[in-house]
């Protein structure tokens, strides 16, 4: 596999992007997620309002897969409603998985797209799932 | 540059799967390039291209003679042994005898019931944590551990202490990763019950001073165990020189098989430590109630044994012997000098551990500004670069050294300076691309 | 008679190594001349001898493509499993997380979670006693073992016992080698914490009904752990079927490398037990005083583990697959009973264990009047006949029988009614040699 | 090998005979030896007189080999001093490790010679050793 179809474009620019890397000032929850293999962890700050995610940043630190995983997940999921970020949710872990997802399913992913070659990089998977994982918990709880 | 400029050596024989053996005459240093050929694994591209192994200290590759001594071992003389009168069962028998001989002469233990075979390091510590620890450490006694300690050495130590109501307690690095004479008198006292230590550190690259901390602890009334996880394979060691009281490692980091590591005790230890497992041979006799149990070394090997693997390590060391691990040690300092010279000059490395040669072995941690150690060994990964990135199962000292994760390569017999070159493009290719998109 | 003739398939397939496939339209047996040719140890003489190997509840031969599948991984593929990034490591992790699910399948258990890979079955025990028993046993619970127990399923408990103030319970056989029921309700009782069973009995052949004891167990509220060293390799098991708390097993019992072994325990069970080895890969974080466990299964595996071993076993299991677990079984069987009924009309010889074919496996005890059993495996020896002589790791079982030693013959795949007939011509030989001087 | 040249006629012979299996009516001192793998033991009695072995003998139970190989021992011993006892003793021990001995050390044997092929037998070397280390331990103590 090349460089260049893994650390693709647009995910070292979401891993070096600081747009959703921040505190909310309101927040309704928030949710912490780790990787204890490598160390790495992040929190999430949620805010919802009229039944739909108003708001949601991070922060934390760890690999280029995760925090760009995590930039992309916010611009996906911010204004969905909880149904939708859940279905959002479970469509992307099983591109990661390495199910083969319906067109349909793929459009809706939009940018999350890029990261469907982790899963041939099992030992990064863990990294792209994180923040899902993490968001999942914190729409649940 | 003159101490690591390798003088290679070509030599015929290497085409032939044999180890290969250098005469004095034809200079003091090892040929890697064929010693390579003796390595499967380095004949074949693997996932489509060169292999760059650079994760030895993680588990080190095998040569043809030690994978076919396990095949032929399976094919031809397997048996369970003890016990059976029959061929296979004293085939088997005789061949698990003599790799303990093996393992006995390779670390000149006076003598084959000191060693005992284990599943790997982790398990031979566990040993002696729970046959040793549990029942000879007391309320109040200290455990001496260093901050470099692999979790294999740390956790069992824990738990003992937890359960005696000893005290673990930690001797500290100094700033180029060293045990410091003050550290190691300021820790182990009259109080220390016993002393675990690594051989080299599998994160800094650091070989200790063991000897020297073995005398002291001795000195204080303390037993001694060395973690040779790291040391054995890369250093030669002679367990009665050392004087070490416990010394233990795994055969699949020696270019041996998984699944048999040895543990080296003091027969006089052992003699009084009771048995760890039990059941299956390890008895004399059994009623209902109670067992007497066999003399050393069976006493504790519980169950049928790994022979496969015992004859699979008797030919790594072997093979090991052919080469001499003088020569062995001499080229991993000459690949280790090499590497920091040039990673030293690199500025967008950091480097970590000692800089002074005498003072460490073939293990190099470093990061790459900008880039998360993890990313790095998947992209250097896509060069068919193995190295190994995250806390190396020594969480402890990088908390100490303030580090989430680093980069680790680490060397053998078989690694040429050319992987250190193709490694240093390939980070800087990493390099490029994550500060500008461009490789 | 009719129920031991064997109804020989030829198979043009046979020559390749391949495992061979029977059909069910060619007869629902399996041809033990062509599986032979898939064990190398069978292909060559044998000390100069043809092979006769009747030692399987010792350890059994290798096909072909277990031996290949240790090898190919050795030489491709080998890496230290987790966490590593590259190409080696992952490879390495992938196959040994595929070895834990083609066990996982073959014993039916829920989740790939409920499998620790072991050394062996011994270590598989052991696990539980220190982990469940020192932590789950309290004062006054009774455990409960049969008489029949191997070493390896009596010394752990003794220990438990001793340390906890438990008691230990044996439940004793009818003459015939059998547990009766009422035997087993007068023994576990409602203070019974844990039974340990195995599933056959290595000297006498019995096949307990570990089911019903199961469910009775457990309706007095008791776990059950049943030693499968000699139950899995001849018998198909569904472990949720069973309803096991525990079941543990050997690969090299099972056409599989040494230095493999499974303890299966249920899910619930496992996350409660605390870790039994630590270090290596089976924590989250680990701190200078603390450390915190990683999820089931790695929580019990500690240190570099025998990815070689497990690779071999999910190989071993395939063979045993291709074959069918029934036909194999059943082929035993008729192996037992054409034995059986040789043997019996054969006036100096005194056979241990049930008759009853319903109610035993392929391991014949028995003793040749007039010649110790040592003697007896020396001499078929010379014929190239290996069986074992001795106390089989079941002293207390030995004890009950009032034998100090047997001799035990024990089929497997390849074992066919000439081994059988030979192995009848050489006691033949033996019993003159001693009676009168003459072969 | 053959079964005659290990399980010979002398050695069935003696495996067989009472002559040195019996309880002295006077000893001195007794001794048990006894092999944990296969259970079997013997207990020997003796008796001195004048610096020599009066008279040696045995009960227990054990293989073919055991037993003959005590009985061997006990006809050769018998009458002899100690040191020359501890002697044989210790050619014995060399015989059936396999080391080569001397003709000279064959001839002291005597018949205890035809346990030599034992050596190639690893199973059985502590069949055939068992009373002569007892002994050694009888007259040591
Ligand atoms: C019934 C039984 N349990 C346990 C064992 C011990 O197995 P292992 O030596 O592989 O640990 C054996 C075999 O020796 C056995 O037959
Ligand atoms: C210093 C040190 N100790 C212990 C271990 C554990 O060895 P194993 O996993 O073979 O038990 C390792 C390797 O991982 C090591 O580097
Ligand atoms: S390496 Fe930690 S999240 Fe990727
Ligand atoms: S088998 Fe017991 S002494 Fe020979």
């Amino acid at each position: 596999m090349e460089l260049s179809s893994i650390y693709t474009e647009l995910i070292m620019e979401h891993s070096r992007s600081s747009r959703n890397r921040r505190l909310l000032e309101e927040k309704d929850r928030e949710e912490r997620g780790h990787n204890p293999n490598c160390g790495d962890d992040i929190t999430l700050q949620i805010k919802f309002a009229g039944g739909k995610i108003d708001d949601l940043a991070f922060t934390g630190s760890g690999c280029a897969i995760s925090q760009a995983s995590t930039s992309i997940m916010i611009d996906l999921i911010k204004g969905k409603g909880k149904e939708e970020a859940l279905e959002l949710i479970d469509i992307f872990l099983r591109l990661i998985k390495g199910d083969g997802l319906t067109e349909e399913e793929e459009e809706k992913l939009g940018e999350a797209v890029v990261l469907k070659n982790i899963s041939y990089m099992p030992a990064r998977v863990k990294c792209a799932v994180l923040a899902w994982h993490t968001l999942k918990e914190l729409i649940k709880s | 540059m003159s101490r690591v400029a390798l003088n290679y050596i070509y030599n015929e024989n290497a085409r032939t799967r044999r180890p290969i053996i250098i005469n004095k005459e034809m200079g003091n240093k090892i040929n890697p390039y064929l010693l390579k050929k003796d390595f499967p694994v380095f004949q074949d591209k693997v996932d489509g291209r060169e292999l760059i192994y650079l994760d030895n200290a993680a588990t080190t590759q095998k040569p043809y003679t030690v994978i076919e001594a396990v095949r032929k071992y399976s094919q031809q003389f397997h048996g369970n042994p003890h016990r059976g009168a029959h061929y296979l069962s004293v085939k088997a028998t005789e061949l698990y005898d003599q790799a303990r001989q093996k393992v006995r002469e390779f670390i000149k233990a006076r003598s084959a019931k000191e060693i005992i075979f284990t599943r790997n390091t982790t398990e031979a510590i566990n040993l002696v944590a729970y046959s040793y620890g549990m029942n000879f450490i007391d309320e109040g006694d200290e455990i001496v551990l260093s901050i470099a300690e692999h979790h294999s050495n740390i956790l069992p130590w824990q738990q003992v202490a937890r359960s005696r109501r000893a005290r673990l307690k930690y001797m500290y690095l100094d700033e180029d990763g060293r045990l410091s004479k003050d550290e190691v008198k300021s820790k182990i006292t009259e109080r220390t019950k016993l002393v675990c230590l690594t051989h080299m550190s599998n994160v800094l690259g650091t070989i200790f001073p063991v000897r020297e901390i073995i005398e002291y602890a001795h000195q204080k009334g303390a037993l001694v165990l060395i973690d040779g996880a790291q040391g054995i394979p890369h250093v030669e060691v002679d367990v009665q020189e050392l004087n070490a009281d416990f010394y233990v490692f795994s055969g699949h980091k020696m270019l041996g098989p998984m699944g048999i590591g040895v543990l080296y005790a003091r027969e006089e230890l052992l003699e009084v430590m009771p048995p760890f497992l039990s059941g299956g041979d390890m008895i004399e006799y059994v009623s209902e109630d109670t067992a007497s149990f066999a003399p050393l070394p069976e006493k504790f090997e519980a169950g049928t044994q790994n022979v496969e693997g015992a004859v699979g390590l008797a030919a790594a060391i072997d093979y090991l012997n052919s080469i001499g691990m003088d020569k062995i040690h001499q080229h991993e300092q000459d690949l280790t000098a090499y590497a920091l010279e040039r990673m030293q000059g690199i500025s967008y490395l950091t480097l970590y551990g000692p800089t002074d040669l005498e003072e460490r072995g073939g293990i190099i941690s470093f990061n790459v500004a900008g880039i998360h150690p993890h990313d790095l060994a998947s992209i250097v990964d896509l060069d068919g670069i193995a190295l190994r990135a995250g806390h190396h199962c020594a969480q402890p000292l990088m908390k100490y050294l303030q580090l989430v994760a680093s980069c680790r390569i680490s060397f053998y017999l078989y690694n040429t300076k050319e992987d250190i070159d193709q490694l240093i493009d390939s980070l800087d290719r990493a390099r490029s691309w994550f500060s500008n998109g461009t490789k």
